[in-house]
């Protein structure tokens, strides 16, 4: 049989949950049950339905999760709009992992972290949040900051609420770009909000959102103190391969979908900005 | 050294006809007016080894330039899977020049890298490649620019050398052998000292000729390899490129003609009973190569023109040992409808020896 | 070897000290004789420009994009692609305020792959001496006459009246009336193939489509190609635009791309020079301008832009579909 | 022209597009009155005979069809005063073209059929189907893709 890296399998949806006005969560199964691979936190996958679209989503879930994969995917495009109408038992297809994950073995461990995510860009880091809560010990003091243009926009709010707020050394610190009935949280803009929180500089970042909240925030953190070296991101670029051969996602030496998505900051500056 | 083999020009018909009795022959056959191709032979092909280039290059047999990858049965919410690759088959690709055939090198370092890309591997295992040594290279052609001889040419699987009067064939590898054992009622065996001497001449003729070419002192100092990770910035942000682009008309002709450039879409085609998915080639001279749901990084022909020489002369390099990604065989320059190519921007960096 | 003649480049000059211009769209030379470049060129550059029987890109297209700058360009325009300009005129595609244009006389433009057919090769320089072509080759000096190396497009000129202008470089020159070069032969070709059998017919196109790579450089180049964004460039349509997939595809690109600028295409023949696979587009163009002279009355697209287009007018007697099947069973 | 006697079996697929205000009722009326039209001729709705654009009818080949009918309003009769008389200058050049590449001539055709003119679309649809059976298949303007 065609086992090329290019030939998808068939991945079932198995459970959709509408987590804002525009991000659902979609569980993937295996068609046996169990997930069609395994993973590492910060790892893409592509997801097709034939005749529709083919796109790269990085993988939500953490690999600790033994049973499924999740996706939240955000509305913005023909495939996601799409995917924002199946319902459950909808088979789609899936092939992956693709790309480098964040450190979490390596560099990342021992350290205390410091999670930045703005609105759907909490979906790769939501997936390292997890494997750190579920091997707790190997890290530091974790906090999140977590940013959406309103309450309602904040993606699975039920986790953050009843999980990390309450998981040992954890601190989640969640703010709104503007005021909002009800809300009784922190106002504002991330890159200020976590100027305003003032973390030691003793921590490493991981940073993930639209490019304009990157920008800001990594000059934030620059401004008290932190080193591009102590700061990762992951980045989005078209692809379709996902093995550093179609040449689309290609930028400066790099391609995004086998070289990324996940970068340290300092690396980026090796690269032309075209991002 | 392998022994060397020899046939008269006028029964290369009869060479023809034999390999095409084991495996399929694609060679240069005349298409269209005062062009060649590489095409299947039939004893109807109108074959022409003077041809110095084919429109399209080699490239095209083992990275065709449009193939299935599967196919999809899509019913209520499900999907099931439909084997439907395009099957490879052995065959023997003759007449190539020696920059494209340096060019499979280039191609094999993107495909046959991990994860291998196994449509083709699968064609370059099936493919044995007979190179042929130029005789009359043209204006257009700066394959010494890269390190390639032109009149021995390395990549292939058998060496020929075409005079007014034979066709002399040297296996260079275990193919090539193969390939020559099942051509021996054929081939007969060469004059250790006359047929040397004219494969000789001819080689020697041939430097002659490449030596004075036009493009003879193109020069890549400004893009070589041990600095160009720390320059590749400098590269990028060069004010050449503002001038250098604007003539660009954003086709895909350079693309396409080229021997090296190896990007490629992934696309689906619904049949009305199910959906195909192919893979082609792609250009970044396209407007819509790195659009996305919501932006494209690339908006301008200048960042799509540079992506394309940066990628040839400084990217690729980077990656692959001070490698570039041209062979200098010179369609671009022959075919670019505005006569914009990558020997203009190698000059517009200072390209030439002083 | 001189470039470009003196008169022209000093009307050049003359335009930018003047005020009248602040650019001029010309062209720059290359590494041989024939691989030249359109290029813009302002006071500080005008040294490196060029115009000569190697300059046969049509150079009205890029106005669209140099005329919506800001200040005024010089464009040099050959007589045939003062149609082209005034067809974008005419779709109100090129800022008329913002162009000068400056007439240039043309003789013919030379084609090196012409010249490469006939067995001239390893082309360095060209001298042209009224009709003889003496080139300068790796291999020696070669002549031929220029008829036989002339660009597709410059054997069935139009004639040599620039049908608009803001200045001409050489008045004497330019003739009363468009006068085409070879008469009516413009539609030889189509009439031939129209006087084989539908089988023939359907041959000599699959022979030509089938060698299309998709590159697109036809309608790139095309002036009448100007859609923002192009019916093939949409993956909605499930075409594949890039994609050489098969015999349809082949035939349903050109068939509507031809389409699209019947009545609008002024017959530059830029497609044909353009064509890496030397297709020759401009049957399939030139077929739908015959049958638009026969059927609806002489039509030149780019003549006169007050004329209204064949394709966006009627008349209540126009002949009825049914004679294309009427016409003698081929 | 091609005659296909070999394959008895063969039915054309034929794809009709109708203007709305005529051609559409007159199938109706064609319909309503009894009068039979083969069963192969796939009727496509649309609000006037120049909206049909060649990208349209080049699909129908392309999806299968082994004939193509444009019908609308009789000229000087368009719902929308002038639509058919430029749908009439297109279709021309078209099938011109189409007849030009070799395409068999016979698989396209323009015809106006008015709403009370139930008879002629039924005789219409009939002859055409005739002659396109005669034709048999479309070979020339297929995409094997689509072939099952």
């Amino acid at each position: 049989m065609n086992n090329d890296v290019l030939i998808p399998q068939i991945g079932i949806v198995t459970d959709i949950r509408t987590d804002t006005p525009d991000v659902k969560t979609f569980r993937v199964n295996a068609p046996k049950g169990g997930k069609c691979f395994e993973h590492m936190p910060g790892q893409c996958a592509m997801l097709s339905m034939p005749g529709v679209g083919e796109a790269m989503f990085s993988i939500t879930s953490s690999p600790t999760n033994r049973e499924f994969m999740e996706f939240s995917i955000k509305r913005c495009g023909g495939f996601t709009e799409w995917l924002h109408q199946i319902e459950v038992g909808q088979a789609v297809t899936i092939r992956g992992p693709y790309g480098h994950a964040f450190p979490v073995d390596t560099a990342l461990k021992g350290r205390d972290l410091l999670f930045i995510a703005g609105g759907i860009g909490l979906a790769p880091l939501r997936s390292v949040i997890d494997y750190c809560l579920a091997r707790r010990s190997d890290y530091g003091k974790i906090d999140i900051v977590y940013g959406s243009r309103s309450a309602d926009d904040l993606v699975d709010i039920d986790e953050i609420r009843n999980v990390w707020m309450n998981a040992e050394n954890v601190d989640v610190h969640l703010t709104i770009d503007r005021p909002q009935e009800g809300w009784e949280g922190h106002v504002g803009f991330v890159p200020a909000y976590v100027k305003e929180l003032n973390f030691d500089t003793d921590k490493t970042a991981l940073l993930c959102g639209p490019p304009i909240m990157i920008k800001f925030t990594l000059a934030s953190l620059q401004e008290m103190g932190y080193d591009k070296t102590q700061v990762y991101t992951t980045m989005e670029l078209r692809m379709k391969c996902g093995v550093g051969k179609c040449g689309r996602c290609n930028i400066g030496s790099k391609y995004v979908c086998k070289d990324g998505p996940v970068f340290r900051c300092d690396q980026l500056d090796e690269l032309p900005n075209e991002y | 050294m392998s022994k060397m083999y020899k046939i008269s020009k006028e029964r290369l018909d009869e060479l023809y006809a034999a390999v095409s009795a084991v495996k399929s022959l694609y060679l240069p056959v005349r298409s269209g007016e005062n062009q060649s191709e590489f095409k299947k032979w039939s004893d109807q092909s109108d074959v022409c080894l003077d041809s110095l280039n084919t429109v399209k290059s080699a490239k095209e047999l083992f990275f065709p330039q449009s193939e299935n990858l599967i196919s999809f049965k899509v019913s209520g919410k499900d999907i099931e899977l439909v084997e439907d690759r395009d099957p490879s088959e052995p065959f023997v690709l003759f007449g190539v020049r020696a920059c494209d055939a340096k060019s499979f090198s280039i191609l094999d370092s993107v495909f046959l890298s991990d994860p291998v890309d196994t449509f083709y591997k699968s064609r370059r295992e099936n493919g044995t490649v007979v190179t042929l040594a130029c005789r009359a290279p043209e204006e257009t052609c700066f394959c010494g620019t890269f390190g390639i001889d032109a009149s021995d040419p390395a990549g292939g699987d058998v060496k020929t050398w075409l005079t007014d009067t034979e066709l002399y064939w040297e296996a260079v590898s275990e193919k090539g052998e193969e390939l020559t054992k099942l051509l021996t009622g054929i081939l007969s065996e060469a004059d250790a000292d006359a047929d040397t001497k004219a494969v000789d001449d001819l080689k020697k003729n041939t430097k002659e000729i490449l030596a004075r070419l036009p493009l003879a002192d193109l020069k890549l100092d400004y893009f070589s390899g041990d600095r160009l990770n720390e320059k590749l910035n400098d590269v990028f942000y060069a004010p050449q490129w503002q001038e250098l682009y604007k003539s660009c008309l954003g086709c895909g002709t350079c693309t396409f003609v080229c021997p090296t450039c190896q990007c490629y879409d992934i696309r689906d085609f619904d049949t009305g009973h199910g959906i195909k998915r192919f893979r082609c080639w792609d250009s970044c001279m396209y407007s819509d190569f790195t659009k996305m749901a919501h932006g494209n990084p690339r908006t301008s022909q200048l960042e799509r023109f540079r992506q394309r020489f940066m990628h040839k002369l400084v990217y690729y390099p980077a990656n692959n040992g001070g490698e570039y990604s041209c062979v200098g065989c010179g369609r671009c320059l022959a075919k670019c409808p505005v006569s914009m190519n990558i020997v203009k921007v190698i000059k517009a960096f200072g390209g030439e020896k002083a | 070897m001189q470039r470009i003649n003196d008169d022209v480049l000093n009307k050049c000059r003359d335009l930018i000290e003047n005020g009248t211009c602040d650019r001029v769209l010309a062209w720059e030379e290359g590494e041989f004789c024939y691989d030249v470049t359109p290029a813009v060129f302002t006071g500080d550059t005008l040294g490196k420009m060029i115009y000569d029987d190697f300059c046969a890109a049509n150079q009205s297209k890029y106005l669209i994009d140099e005329s919506h700058k800001e200040g005024r360009i010089a464009a040099l325009l050959k007589p045939c692609d003062t149609y082209s300009f005034n067809q974008l005129l005419k779709e109100n595609r090129i800022k008329r305020e913002n162009v000068y244009v400056l007439g240039v006389p043309c003789d013919g433009k030379i084609d090196a792959e012409k010249a490469r057919g006939l067995g001239i090769k390893g082309i360095l320089g060209a001298e042209i001496d009224g009709d003889t072509v003496a080139f300068e080759t790796i291999y020696g000096k070669k002549t031929c006459s220029k008829k036989d190396v002339l660009h597709e497009k410059c054997l069935s000129c139009k004639g040599k009246k620039h049908m608009i202008f803001d200045e001409l470089t050489d008045p004497e020159k330019e003739p009363e009336t468009a006068v085409p070069e070879n008469g009516t032969s413009r539609f030889d070709g189509v009439s031939k193939l129209e006087n084989m059998t539908a089988e023939e017919r359907f041959r000599f196109w699959r022979g030509e489509l089938s060698r299309c790579i998709r590159c697109n450089a036809c309608r790139n180049v095309c002036p009448a190609c100007s859609c923002r964004q192009c019916v093939f460039d949409n993956p909605a349509s499930g075409v594949s635009s890039k994609a050489n997939t098969n015999d349809f595809e082949e035939n349903l690109y050109h068939i509507i791309r031809a389409f699209h600028v019947a009545g609008r295409c002024t017959d530059c023949g830029e497609c044909t020079r353009v064509c890496p696979e030397n297709i020759p587009l401009h049957l399939l163009n030139r077929k739908f301008i015959k049958d638009i002279n026969e059927l609806y009355g002489e039509y030149q697209a780019g003549y006169d832009t007050a004329l209204d287009a064949p394709l966006t007018s009627y008349t209540k007697q126009d002949a009825e579909p049914g004679i294309v099947h009427e016409r003698g069973v081929r | 022209m091609q005659v296909n006697d070999t394959n008895k079996e063969f039915r054309p697929l034929i794809v009709a597009f109708c203007c709305n205000w005529c051609s559409y009722a007159g199938a109706d009326l064609a319909g309503s009155s009894r009068l039979s039209y083969p069963a192969d001729v796939k009727i496509i709705r649309v609000p006037c005979s120049c909206r049909v654009n060649p990208m349209f009818i080049l699909r129908a080949f392309q999806r299968g069809a082994d004939g193509v009918i444009i019908a609308g309003c009789h000229p000087g009769d368009c719902h929308y005063t002038s639509g058919n008389y430029f749908a009439r200058r297109r279709m021309t050049l078209l099938f011109s073209m189409l007849d030009y590449l070799g395409i068999e001539r016979e698989r396209t055709r323009v015809e106006w059929i008015s709403a009370a003119e139930g008879a002629k679309f039924s005789a219409t649809m009939n002859e055409f189907a005739e002659t396109i059976s005669r034709l048999g298949e479309n070979r020339r303007l297929e995409d094997l893709r689509c072939k099952e």
